[in-house]
This record gives C-alpha cells, structure tokens and sequence, in this order.
C-alpha cells in the first residue's frame, strides 16, 4: 500500500546512522505480510501531524480489555479519527515477555504472524516494564488476539493497579555473577501472582524486578516496587595469578581498583591483591573489572529492597533495603510469604494511586516493620535519624 | 472469528527454558568469565570451557513485524534459531560455534544493522511512547532518540568512554523511562498550567481524587462551577492532575519542551545509584530534529569525556569535581529552576562554606 | 550563710576532677560578697529536689523585663516558691559580651559587685548564644541592676522574637586565619541593629554569628540565621621550605594532608607540595595543620549562609550559602542592605514562630531569591534539583 | 533605689577593643602562626615577631562571682589585668612574657584549675540550663556535663585523640546547645506524650498556635473543654506544645530520659558540616550521677580512639566505615527509633544493595 499522507517531517527521521523507527513504521504501513496497513499508513500521517504542531493527538485513557482481565490493554484512540480513521482505535497489547527475553525464532515468527493477522504490525521490542508490546488495534480485534496468544501459551503483562509484568535481567543463563535464578523466580512469582497481575486490586502498580547481582543490569532499584537484588556472603575469591595477568596485560590494578574501591579495603603490592572482607560492601566493582580473577563469596543469596518508583508525586524514590539477605531457592515460601505481607500492609492503609514506597513514606518505616514483623536491621539505613523525634510503644514505657 | 482457538487465562508465560539455546542450557549458572572482543562482540566462558558469542545490535525498539522476521531469519543461520533482547532493548544474537561469529558480523554489517553498544559505550536508549503512542506526552520520544543517536553512533559502534553512559528519554513527568537514575536523560516538560475544560469536569472526572493528585495542592473544588479551580501560582505544571482527569489538559505547543538531567545511575559499582539532576530545565520542543536538545547532550557529554577518569560514571566525575565546576565545564546556565524547592530542598542547599571558584 | 537545705544527692557532684557548678553554688550560697544568699542556697535545695524527684521545679515564662526593652530578661518562678522562697523569682538577665569574649578585670569586678548586689551571685560565663548570663533574681531588681549596668557601659542582650545577641570567633584579635575582623562586624551590626534586639518584633528569634574562617570557631553554620564565614580568592601561599620542615618533624604529608583534601587537588613528592588552587574548596584542613607553611589566598571575604536552627518543628537545619563572596569592609552597607532585605521577606511573610530558614523551605529557595533581588549561583546548591518540577514566571512563557 | 546611676538604653556592649590586652591590640589582624606548646598552652606569632601565650583552664561554665575574682586576681597577676573566654566556655590568659607563663601554669595547676582543651582533645561542653534554670528541661545540663567530664577529663588534660572531639548537652529537644552538631552529645528526651490540664488552657493558651505548634499534626481542637485534645499515637514526644502552651506539662520523671546524637560537626575541614545522628534512643535519667549515660559515652569515645585514623573526626570515621559498622563495633543495640520516619527518612534510608555485614 503506497504511503496515504505525505510526512515531509519525520521523513527527517529516516536519515542518519541510527535505525529508523520511522522506516519501521512505514514498513508496517507497507508490509504486504500485514493484513491492515491502514494502523501504521494513519499513524504516520498524525505522527508528522504532531510533528507540525507539537503536540500529542491521543485521547485520554479509554478502557477497553479482554474479557475477565483488567489488565493487560492499554485503550487508545485519536483524536482526529476522521482524518485518521485508522488509528481511531490504537491499543496496544502488553504480552508477558519469556524471562530474560530469549526467544526461538520460531516464538517469535508466531507473535509476528497473529499480530500481522490482527494489529498493526507494530510492535515495541520490549516495553520498559518488560512486556511485549504489540501496538495498536482496534477493541473488535482484542479477543481474537488474546485467544490466539493464550491458545499457543501466551498470556497479557500487567496494566493499571496490578502486579506488572515481572522482569529480569540474563543472570545464569549468560552471566558470571548471578547470585541467583533471576529467570527462574521471574517465571515463579509471575506464575504466582497471576491473579494480581490480570485483575488490578490494589491501591496502585506493583512491579517486581530481579538482578542477579548489585550491577543490577536490570534498573530494579530504580523502577521496581520490590528490587530483588543478588548478593553474596563470605570472602571474594581471589586468584593472584589471574590479577597478575591483568596487571601485565596492562591495568592500573592501584588506580583502577585498589583507589576507586569505595570502602578502601583492598590494597595491591604489585604482586598480591589482598581485601579486607570484613569492609567489602559487594558493590562488584572489583568482580566486575577482573572478573577472571575475582568471584564472589560462596554463600548466595539476595537482598530485598522495597519502593521505588517515578518522580510523581513528590520526587523519585530508590527501592530500599528491608531484608538485607535471604536464600532463594523454590519453593520461593519465605519471599512469597513476605510479599503477602507487604501487600496487606499496603491494602490496609494505601490511598488511592499510591505506591508501596509512598505509602511507607508517609507511615513511617518502623511502622511498617512492626506491622509486618520485620526484624530493624542496620542495613535498613545509611544513617540513622538526625533528629530526636521518635515513637514509641507501651511495653517501652514504665507506668 | 469461529476459527478462532480457545482462549485460556492466567497461563503466564512460558517458561524460559523452551527458548534457551543449547549451550545455555548446558551451562546454565556455570559461567566463568566473559571477554569483551569488540564494541559489538563479547565471549562468556563457561566452567566447562564452554563458550558463548553474543553479538549485540541495535534496535529502534518500535520495530515492524518484518524487522523481527529479518533478525528470525539471520538468527536460524546463524544461532540455531535463538536470539534474545536485551534489557535496553539491542537485540542479541547467541552463538555456540566460534567459527560463525565473523560470518554473522559481515552479513549483520552487509544488511545495514548496527553492531555494538558493548563495554564503555553509550548502549541503546531506555525510552517511552510519546507521540506515537501517548495521550500525556509533552515531547516525542522515538524522534528524540533518534536525533541524539544520530550524533552519538560513534560512541555505540567503536569509540570507547570513561564508563558506560546510559541515555533515556521520557516523554513526560511520569517518566516511563529509567529518566531519573540515568546518565543524561530528557524529559518532556510543560511550562504552563493545565487549561480546566469546565463542562467536562463532571462527566470525565472525580473532584476529590483530581483535588488530591495535585502534589502542591494547587487545585480547589470549585462548586459553583461543578468543578475545579487552579492556583496558578502554585502550579508547577506536573500534570498529575490530567493523569487523573483528562478534562484538564496541559499540552502547550508553545511552551512545552525538554529538560535534560544527568549523573544518575542504578548499578552499585563504586558508588551507590544515584538519582539524575537537572542540568538543562528546558529546551524547545523543535521536531524533527531538535537541535538545541542534542547540542547540549553533547555539550555535557564532551564535557565528562574531557574531565571524567576510567570507570567514573557521569555522576560520579560530576561528584568529584562539584556540580558548581559541572555548570563552569559545560557553560550551562544555572538558573533559579535548578535550586530545588520541593522534597529533597534541605538536602540540595549547599549546607556548608565550601564550594570551588 | 551555713547551708539550708541538706543536699546529698548533688554533694556527689562535687567530686570528681571537673570543676563542678555544685561547688560555684554553693560559693555563692555563702559569699559574703552576695548579699543575698537566699538565691543559692535555695537553689540548691530546689535542685536537690529535682535530682530526687526527676523533674524541673521551674514554672513556664513569665514575662518580666525593664522598661522600654522587650527582651534581655528570661523570666523564672519555681513551681513550689513556699518551699524554696530564694527563688520564687530567679530571672536570668543577658547583658550583651563584648565582642571575643575579652575582659580587663576591671570590668569583670565590676559586673561581679553589681550582681552581688542584686542578684544571686551566679552567672554562666557564658550562655550558648554568646550572653553574659545573669543568673537569678527577683522582678524588683531587674531595674536596679539595668541602671548600675548601663550607667557603667553595659546594654541587655537579645530574647524573645528579636535579633539575638551576636557573637564570634576570637578571629583577627588572635588567630591567623581571619579573612576579616569578625569583631568590628560584631561591634557594628549589634549597633546598627539595637532597635531591632531589644524590641521583639520579628516573627521569632534572629541570630547572627560571625566566624573568621570555614574553621567556623563559633559553630555559626549550625547556630545562626544569619552565618557570616570568611573566606578567600586566590591561590593558597605555600612556603616549601617550612612544608620540608614539617615532613622532617614527623608529619606523614600524603596521609595527613594530601589524602585528606576533599577534593583531591594537591600532589607531595617527598620535595614539593602542589594545589590545584582551581579545584581547591577553600576547606582549610591543610592550612591548619600546617599553619606555618600554607596561607590563604589573598583576596579576602566572606560567604554569607543562612538559615540554621535547632531540630524544632522538622528537624534542625544548618545554615546554606545565600552570598558566595562579599568584602566585609566598613561600613558594611551592603550587608545591612541584604539583612534588611532579608528581614523584609521574612516580615512579610513569616508565620509566627517561624525561623527566617524554615520560611524559605515554605516558600521555595528560588521565590526567595527572586524577592530578595539575589541572582541564581551554583554555589548556592551541592547538587540540583532531582525533580523535573518547577516554576516559570511570565517572561519565560510564550503567549 | 535613690542612689541608682542614669540608666541608659541602646548603647549596646563596650567596644571590644576596650578589652584587648596590649599585645593584641598591636598585632590585631597580623598574626602568622601559632603552636601547640601543650595540652593546655598555645602560642601565637605576629608578623612582628611578637608572640602572646595562652594558657586554657576549664570552667563549669555556671560559675559564682568569686570565680570570676579569683581568675581575675589571676589575670592580674601574670597578664595586666586581661583575659578571656572561649566559645566553649573555658577561660584563656593571655600572656605576653614568655618568663611569666609557667609561673602561671604553676600556679592555676596549684589552685586546682584544669589546664587543658588545646589540640586534639575534648574540650569544654556546650550546654544549657537544666534543672537549674528551665522549665523545659528533660534532665539536667551541669550534672551531666560534671559526670562526663569526671570521666573523660584526661582528654582534657593530657591524652590526646584522632581529632578535636566536641561534646554537647542539651537538656531538651529544643537544643540550646550545639547537639545537633557535636561529635557526641547528649539530649533530654521525653517518651510519653503530654498531659493537657483542660482547665488553665483558655486562660495560658492560645488554641489555635497551640494546634500549630505541633509537626506531625497531633493536637486538635476540643471545643466541648474549650481546650485541646491530642491523638496519642501521633504524638512524638517533642514538647513543642509545651513551649507554646503551658497547660500541656510533658515531663514525666518515670519515662523523661538521655539520647546520644553522634557524628555532628561544624567546621568546614575535610568533610562538610554535619548532623549528629542518633546513637542511643533513650538511657534512663539517673541522677546524681547518670551511670548508663557515661558508661555508653565512653563505649562511643572508645570505639572511635580505636578505629579513627588521624584527623578524623568522629562523624568522619562513622562515615568511613559504615553505620551498620558503627553499631557492630561499638555493641549499640539498632532499633526501631534508629530509622527516620520524619523529615530526612529518604535520605537516610538505604537506597542502595551496598552495606557491610
Ligand atoms: C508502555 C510504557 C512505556 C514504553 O514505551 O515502554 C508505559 C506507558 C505508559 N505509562 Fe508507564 N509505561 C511503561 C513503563 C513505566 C516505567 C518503567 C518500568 O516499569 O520499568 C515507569 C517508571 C517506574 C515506576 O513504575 O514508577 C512508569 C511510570 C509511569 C507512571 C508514574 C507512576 C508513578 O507512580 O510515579 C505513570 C502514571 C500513572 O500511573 O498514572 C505511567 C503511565 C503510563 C501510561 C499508562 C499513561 C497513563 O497516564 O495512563 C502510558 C501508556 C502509554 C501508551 O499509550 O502506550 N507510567 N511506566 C511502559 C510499559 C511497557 C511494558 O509493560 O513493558
Ligand atoms: C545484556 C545486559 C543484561 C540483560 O539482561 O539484557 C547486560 C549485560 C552485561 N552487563 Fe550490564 N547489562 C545490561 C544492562 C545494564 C544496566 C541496565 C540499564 O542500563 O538500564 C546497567 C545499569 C546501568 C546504570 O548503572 O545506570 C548495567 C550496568 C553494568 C555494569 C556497571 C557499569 C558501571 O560502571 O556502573 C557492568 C560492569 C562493567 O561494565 O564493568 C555491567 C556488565 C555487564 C556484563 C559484563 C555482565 C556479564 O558478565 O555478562 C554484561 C555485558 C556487558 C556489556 O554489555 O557491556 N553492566 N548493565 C543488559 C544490556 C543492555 C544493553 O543492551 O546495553
Ligand atoms: C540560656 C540559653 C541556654 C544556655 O544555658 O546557654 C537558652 C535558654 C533557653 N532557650 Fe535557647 N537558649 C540559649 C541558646 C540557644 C541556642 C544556641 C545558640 O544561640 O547558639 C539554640 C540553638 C540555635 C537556634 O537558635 O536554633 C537555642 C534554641 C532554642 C529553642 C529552639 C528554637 C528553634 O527555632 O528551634 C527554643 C524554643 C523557643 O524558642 O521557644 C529555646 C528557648 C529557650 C528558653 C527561652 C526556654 C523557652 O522555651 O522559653 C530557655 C530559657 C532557659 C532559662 O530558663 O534560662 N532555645 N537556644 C542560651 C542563651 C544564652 C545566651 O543568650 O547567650
Ligand atoms: C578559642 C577558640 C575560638 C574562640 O573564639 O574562642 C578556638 C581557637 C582555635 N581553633 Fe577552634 N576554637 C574554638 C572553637 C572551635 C569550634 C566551635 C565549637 O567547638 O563549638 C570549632 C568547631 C568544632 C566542630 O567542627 O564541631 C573549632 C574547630 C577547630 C578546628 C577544626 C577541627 C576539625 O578537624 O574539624 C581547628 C583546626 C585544627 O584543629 O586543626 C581549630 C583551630 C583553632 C586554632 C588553632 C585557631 C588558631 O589558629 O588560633 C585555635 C586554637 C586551637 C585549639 O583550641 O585547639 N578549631 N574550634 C574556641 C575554643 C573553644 C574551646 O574552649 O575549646
Ligand atoms: S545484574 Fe548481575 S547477574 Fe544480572 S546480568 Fe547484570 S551482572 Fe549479570
Ligand atoms: S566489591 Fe566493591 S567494596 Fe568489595 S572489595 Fe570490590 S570494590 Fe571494594
Ligand atoms: S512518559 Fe508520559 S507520555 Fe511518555 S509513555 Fe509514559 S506516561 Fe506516556
Ligand atoms: S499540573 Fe501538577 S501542580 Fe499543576 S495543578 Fe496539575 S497537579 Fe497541580
Ligand atoms: S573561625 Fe577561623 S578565624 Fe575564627 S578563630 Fe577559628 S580558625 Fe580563627
Ligand atoms: S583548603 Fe582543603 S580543599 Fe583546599 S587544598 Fe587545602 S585541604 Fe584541599
Ligand atoms: S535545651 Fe530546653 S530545657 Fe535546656 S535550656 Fe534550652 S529550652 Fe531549656
Ligand atoms: S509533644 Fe510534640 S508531637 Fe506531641 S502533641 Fe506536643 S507538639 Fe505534638
């Protein structure tokens, strides 16, 4: 189908090195695989239209979804659906993505084939909470897709105030430092909270993220409710040898480690790297500089952190260490457990829209811990309070 | 639709390891070590002596159905059909056989894709909807991205950086991008108040709750009208509110453009994540290319090129040298727009007499 | 006097190797120069009593004073005057300290025969904001013992909603490091704000504390509105000579000078130190422990900071940096000038009780700056904002 | 009243340089370099060459008019008639013979005084009134201070430490003294919430301001009483409505007791000013002597002689090793009281995966 509208402003897109999302669309506005190429021919033409005015043409919100879900589509529609009656409807599906996003081509072939059959022919590889995106259809078509989807094992991501779809990064399956199975607790918890995934019951999103370690490849303290980060105990594994190789092969080990250490417990003599352990933080610069010569300590594990999220409404939050080390292995009960808590928590007292991190804010931490029977532990804060206002309870008092 | 197949819920989804290739499978959890071979090309080493090429190229994200065919069809030549995405969205190519990783590169080069995004390069851009997709977006996302790769390619195919520098773009406050912990990050930004569209108030939105989303407490009920009235004055133009009632809209054509903020970071690595700042509070939106917004990328980029030692993210050579010598460095203006006056006022304000010249 | 009340308790405070105030009541319970000894000795049985009871014995306010002044007296009464007759009445009076602290005897003695007369013969030399501190008397004497005081050159120091009494460091007087003469500026805004001290007429309290250098010996960053801190441009003066001399008496330059420089500027080679005057943060560490080799740069001046106070309402506050470098010369009218702007905003929009720091934290730094006709300056901040919130004014819009 | 002089008003405080010794009035503003000859003697040289001894005593700060005469009479004696005091309230003769400075030293050692405070040491307390003079106070000042320095007076004295160490007591939160940024200081604090005394309320108190006063928002009006009324499990204990309201006694002898703030400091040196951060929620009040408190001081002080590196203050130590350290090295419980839930709670919460075990 040759192009509807003329798009002499994002047709700017198309040049330069990098790959064009603009060329992407129109593919799919040309694509002969596509069944209605009228979804991306309309949407380049709004697109170069708020490329002109500078300005979005979506309407606010709309629900739509798949039947028994509350979750999982994100209803959209112009607002301009006389001059672009393709996108009248535009809204997009969120599939829930196989943990550490591998794929088989053949999976993949599959996704293409149905959404070629029912939608756009767009998609976003991935969304930022982790979903498959597929974007843009119209309401009559969200049930065929979901049946298709579902029927070859495919199920929809969170949306609205749900669980969201839980992510992860590669951890053991391609990584030396992952403390724990990443992909294997992803699938667990996403299996176990599939009731609060596809039908929104709480106060607001909740999302999970897992990384296998503090490099955190996956952003989950800064965008996940509950960051579950690995973590290890027991002294880092040095093999001197190898630290001589990368002196040799030409690294600064003094400047490049020793110095940037950020609890100055190492020191390096030339010949022999030495760490104090007891001073390690296990922030994996180290590791991750000579990882050849470096491993963790053997005993692993995870730190659980709790809350962060966006800057609306008062400022961003980093998620928060509430349990400083927990074994995962499945059955996963402990964290599940932990995780009902919280929960309970955040339903008991949780306003409307606000997040768990929010809510333990305008609480209070403590509170939060007595009510949840955690246990205060250092790790919690990087310093404790400055002030001399604090609470406390009748069995601390004398009468 | 009677041909279509029975729908089943609540199956999530499947189970990772049908996707695995074969020597991840074999040597899942028993990786030795990794080396970096190029910008585009790295090698983990398993226990066993196994071994893993991945090699990396990027995407636009918003890709066509036929974009995923095209990477389907090199990655049965070449990966026994497996490939994966990465969490920056680049799309990785897993190969078990040394033998195949030239071959792939050539013919990845050949078709036009782009290798790299490995080590201390600036990788793929964590980004949002915008225009393409979003009712709240004050700026597009997709374009953004595409004008700052534009320029900055270099530094993903080949040239190497103090430490990995990690863009996002969002296309408004609500910042569905990783904008807020990132090296240097855009955002879409209003300047101006939302417009209350009366008559739609009560039909589209709940007094209470719109009243409550104001973090500044800038909206009142208004009775008489049966709907809401806004302190101008106090309004810092967030648009929670239109999150919550789209009868009042705050798109602004004129006045809507681009903050950029920097030094943040997520991985625990020397020093702990840190939230981004603002550098620059507002850039005009200038579709199709934006100029003004990817100068001053560069300008701040060059800038931590120029001053920052190994392995010191943006953040971090910001913190060494003091955000006073930040503004000096890249001549960015410092305006009464950087001086915070909401949540985290006390911890900003320079609380001590030293600062540098 | 023999004691009147048995005293066991705080008898224990009388031993041990610090000097005790039990002790210097006692003194004063039976000085035959006080010719009152009711004061102190019911003060010490009052004490006793507090010490056995657990609790104050005094009453809350009280407000007494001399005529014409709305501050330099704190009222007290005990809570049990039948008890303790000495101190029904046991008012402070704060007479305004010269500037440094300094005295000949001669003005001591006579302070001391005035109080002896009038008062309990108790004193605190001095109370934390800089006072000489008046200890105990009855609402009769308080004109009496104002008239002998002023007559003989003394003045009441500050309470109540008022500017508070200002002090500093020893500074130029005696110290080598005063960027100026913190006791001339003490001497000339006491005078130029006598009004404004003895006539509360603020929404609280003001202070002013005045340090020679970032040392900051009179801890004005955490105890003052207002903070005035020498500093200086230029390059730190190094005398290498007398760097060598104190290597060769022991000090290990690169651990205690070197690595301790918070912003890593200098380098020692075992012959020469080097600073990097342009990234040098003016800290003073390395000035002060090598007083004799390294001096400030020449250009001499101060930081003006405001806004510190103790942890009551939020949480304490330390003062922030509002005037990065003024020349502190008489006759000081650009500092008056800013003061008064200060106090403008602050008359304007202060709530009662509401420090001039607190306001600004209501209000918004920038709204402050802006009303107070300060300009924007990096130096004002340790870091920008994190939020992407914030306000614009009319000429920043387009229309 | 009859012989009373001519009152004067307004005229301020003398000129300090009434008061200036001679020497000092000659190298004002020229001094070049000073030494420290001993735990309790320093000298300054001028420019000139001149040179002015000092020699610091300790002072109980609440002192009787005859301790004023004897120091004068000593003062007299070896320095024309001059002295001084410090900001921290010891008393400093200022000599300018060097022949006369261990004559003096002599005889202040003779007559009991403690030389000291110079250097790397403690040195004098910063403190308030207590139970000799406030309404407010949650434990007494002077005792404390007296059962500390008991203690720790060899620092004074002799024994020196990494870095200056600064102790502070207040005897209520509303922190007279400098606690809020000393290195270790001690704080009165109440535990159980006010008691409202509904009959003087109308005639003490203004209701309104009363409501005001308190920050987290426990106290409301209770228009039946004419009074107040206060939601106890909202209530921190801070006493600000006392302070306002007279008619809302909080002291509570059984429950009133010392917290340790530590870590604070003012200069400028090395590291910015700094906070005291809470160490000690609550130690009972224990008078005359406060065992528990001097005991867990010296635990503090301790730990730090044992741990710093030179030049470190103590807050600087605490932060180099971590928090979580501090409580694992000095055997302090971490409770519920430790973690912020107030104004700094997102800052002080660890928002990072690095800690120490
Ligand atoms: C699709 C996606 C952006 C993308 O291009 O990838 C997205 C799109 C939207 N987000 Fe988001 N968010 C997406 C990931 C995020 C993330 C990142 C993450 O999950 O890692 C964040 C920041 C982390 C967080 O949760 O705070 C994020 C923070 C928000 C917020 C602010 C929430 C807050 O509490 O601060 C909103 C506003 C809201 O909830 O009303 C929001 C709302 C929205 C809405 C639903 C607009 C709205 O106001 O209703 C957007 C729909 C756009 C559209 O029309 O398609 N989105 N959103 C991402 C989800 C894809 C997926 O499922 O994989
Ligand atoms: C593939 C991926 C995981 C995944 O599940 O998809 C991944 C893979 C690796 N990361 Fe990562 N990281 C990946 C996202 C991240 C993220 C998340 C993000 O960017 O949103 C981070 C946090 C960024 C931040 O702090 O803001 C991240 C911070 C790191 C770091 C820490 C860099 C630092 O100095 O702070 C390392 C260690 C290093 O580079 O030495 C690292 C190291 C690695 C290693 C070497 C781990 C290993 O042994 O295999 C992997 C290859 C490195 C490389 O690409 O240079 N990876 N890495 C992600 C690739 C994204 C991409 O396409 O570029
Ligand atoms: C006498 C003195 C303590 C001492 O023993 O030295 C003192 C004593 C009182 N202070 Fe203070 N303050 C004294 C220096 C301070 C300081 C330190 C300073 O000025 O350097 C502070 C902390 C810095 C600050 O200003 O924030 C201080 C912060 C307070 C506060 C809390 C103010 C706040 O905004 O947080 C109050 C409460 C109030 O104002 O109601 C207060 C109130 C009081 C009152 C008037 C009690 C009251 O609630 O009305 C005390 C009278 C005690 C009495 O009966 O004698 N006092 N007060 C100090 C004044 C002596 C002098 O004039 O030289
Ligand atoms: C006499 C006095 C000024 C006055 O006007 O009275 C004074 C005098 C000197 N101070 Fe100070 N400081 C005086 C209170 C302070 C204060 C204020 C306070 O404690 O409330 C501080 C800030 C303390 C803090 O940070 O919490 C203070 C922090 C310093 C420092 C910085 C120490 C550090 O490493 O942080 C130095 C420099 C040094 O020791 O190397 C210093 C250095 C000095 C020097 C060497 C300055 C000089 O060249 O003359 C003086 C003698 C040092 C000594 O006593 O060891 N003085 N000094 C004060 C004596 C108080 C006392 O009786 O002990
Ligand atoms: S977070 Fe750690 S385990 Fe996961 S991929 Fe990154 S480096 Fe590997
Ligand atoms: S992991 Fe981090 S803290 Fe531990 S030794 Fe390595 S660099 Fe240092
Ligand atoms: S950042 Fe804002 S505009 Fe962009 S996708 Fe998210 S909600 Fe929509
Ligand atoms: S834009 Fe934000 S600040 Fe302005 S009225 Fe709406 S919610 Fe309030
Ligand atoms: S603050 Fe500076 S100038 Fe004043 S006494 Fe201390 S060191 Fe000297
Ligand atoms: S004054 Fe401070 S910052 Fe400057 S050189 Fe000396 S130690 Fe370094
Ligand atoms: S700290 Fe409290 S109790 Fe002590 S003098 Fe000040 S106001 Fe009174
Ligand atoms: S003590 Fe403090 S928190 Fe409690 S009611 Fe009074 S003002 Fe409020």
């Amino acid at each position: 189908m040759p192009q509807k509208h003329p798009t002499p402003l994002i047709d700017e897109l198309e040049k330069g090195a990098f790959p064009s999302f603009v060329k992407e669309i129109k593919r799919a506005a040309e694509s002969s695989n596509v069944q209605d190429n009228n979804y991306a021919q309309d949407l380049l033409g709004q697109l170069e239209l708020s490329y002109k005015e500078k300005k979005t043409h979506w309407k606010h919100g709309g629900i739509v979804g798949v039947r028994g879900y509350g979750s999982g589509v994100i209803g959209r529609y112009s607002d301009i659906p006389d001059q672009f009656p393709g996108v009248a409807h535009f809204h997009t599906i969120r599939v829930n993505q196989p943990g550490g996003f591998f794929y088989t081509t053949e999976a993949l072939r599959e996704i293409c084939d149905i959404w070629d059959k029912y939608g756009s022919g767009l998609t976003n590889m991935h969304g930022s909470t982790g979903d498959i995106i597929l974007l843009g259809t119209k309401t009559d078509n969200l049930e065929p897709v979901f049946a298709e989807l579902s029927s070859r094992g495919w199920d929809l991501g969170g949306s609205g105030s749900a669980v969201r779809t839980p992510s992860c990064c590669v951890g053991p399956a391609r990584c030396e430092w992952a403390c724990y199975d990443t992909l294997e607790l992803t699938y667990q918890i996403t299996q176990r909270f599939q009731d609060e995934l596809h039908r929104p019951m709480f106060p607001y999103k909740f999302k999970f993220k897992m990384a296998g370690c503090a490099v955190d490849c996956i952003a989950s303290i800064a965008r996940a409710d509950m960051s579950i980060i690995g973590t290890w105990k027991g002294n880092i594994q040095i093999d001197q040898d190898e630290v001589r190789n990368y002196a040799k092969n030409g690294m600064d080990i003094q400047a490049e480690i020793v110095d940037m250490c950020p609890t100055g417990c190492m020191s390096w003599d030339g010949n022999e790297l030495k760490i104090n352990d007891e001073d390690c933080n296990r922030c994996m610069h180290c590791i991750a500089k000579m990882t050849k010569a470096l491993r963790q300590g053997e005993e692993k594990g995870a730190t659980i952190l709790l809350g962060s999220k966006a800057p609306i409404v008062t400022g961003a939050l980093m998620s928060w260490v509430i349990v400083p080390f927990i074994k995962l292995e499945p059955p996963y009960e402990e964290l599940f457990d932990l995780v009902e808590r919280i929960w309970e928590f955040w339903d008991e007292h949780g306003k409307n829209r606000e997040r768990v991190g929010e809510l333990i804010e305008r609480m209070g931490f403590p509170v939060f811990l007595k009510e949840t029977g955690i246990e205060p532990h250092p790790a919690m804060v990087k310093e404790p309070r400055r002030d001399p206002f604090f609470f406390w309870s009748e069995e601390d008092v004398e009468k | 639709m009677s041909e279509l197949p029975q729908r089943q819920t609540d199956i999530g989804p499947p189970h990772y390891s049908k996707f695995l290739p074969p020597v991840i499978k074999e040597n899942y959890g028993k990786w030795r070590y990794h080396e970096i071979l190029s910008a585009g090309v790295m090698v983990h080493v398993a226990e066993s002596g196994a071994k893993v090429w991945t090699v990396r190229v990027a995407s636009p994200r918003l890709v066509s159905t036929d974009f995923i065919r095209d990477i389907c069809e090199i990655a049965d030549k070449y990966c026994d059909g497996h490939l994966r995405f990465t969490t920056r969205h680049n799309v990785e190519f897993l190969v078990s056989d040394e033998s195949k990783v030239d071959p792939l590169v050539n013919e990845l080069k050949e078709k036009g894709y782009m290798i790299g995004g490995i080590g201390d390069r600036i990788s793929n851009v964590v980004h949002t909807q915008g225009w393409v997709h979003c009712h709240s977006a004050a700026t597009d996302a997709s374009g953004l991205v595409k004008v700052m790769m534009d320029e900055l390619h270099e530094y993903f195919t080949e040239k190497e950086l103090p430490a990995k520098v990690r863009l996002a773009v969002a296309c408004c406050v609500n910042m569905c991008g990783a904008v807020h912990c990132s090296d240097i990050a855009l955002v879409g930004v209003h300047k101006t108040p939302p417009r209350i569209e009366h008559d739609k108030v009560k039909n589209l939105c709940e007094i209470p709750s719109t009243v409550a989303s104001c973090p500044t407490s800038a909206i009142s009920p208004d009775p008489a009208k049966k709907s809401v009235k806004i302190k101008i004055e106090k309004c810092m133009y967030c648009g929670n509110c239109y999150s919550v009632c789209p009868a009042m809209p705050i798109s602004d054509p004129k006045n809507d453009g681009v903050a950029i903020v920097v030094g943040g970071k997520v991985s625990n690595l020397r020093s702990n994540p840190k939230f981004s700042k603002l550098a620059v509070p507002w850039l005009p939106n200038n579709p199709p290319r934006w100029p003004e917004v990817v100068e001053n990328v560069k300008k701040i980029l060059n800038a931590y090129i120029e001053g920052a030692k190994k392995h010191e993210r943006l953040g971090e050579w910001v913190e060494r040298i003091g955000w006073e010598k930040f503004f000096k460095v890249t001549g960015l203006p410092f305006q009464l727009q950087h001086i915070d006056d909401f949540t985290f006022a006390r911890e900003t304000w320079r609380m001590a007499a030293t600062f540098k010249w």
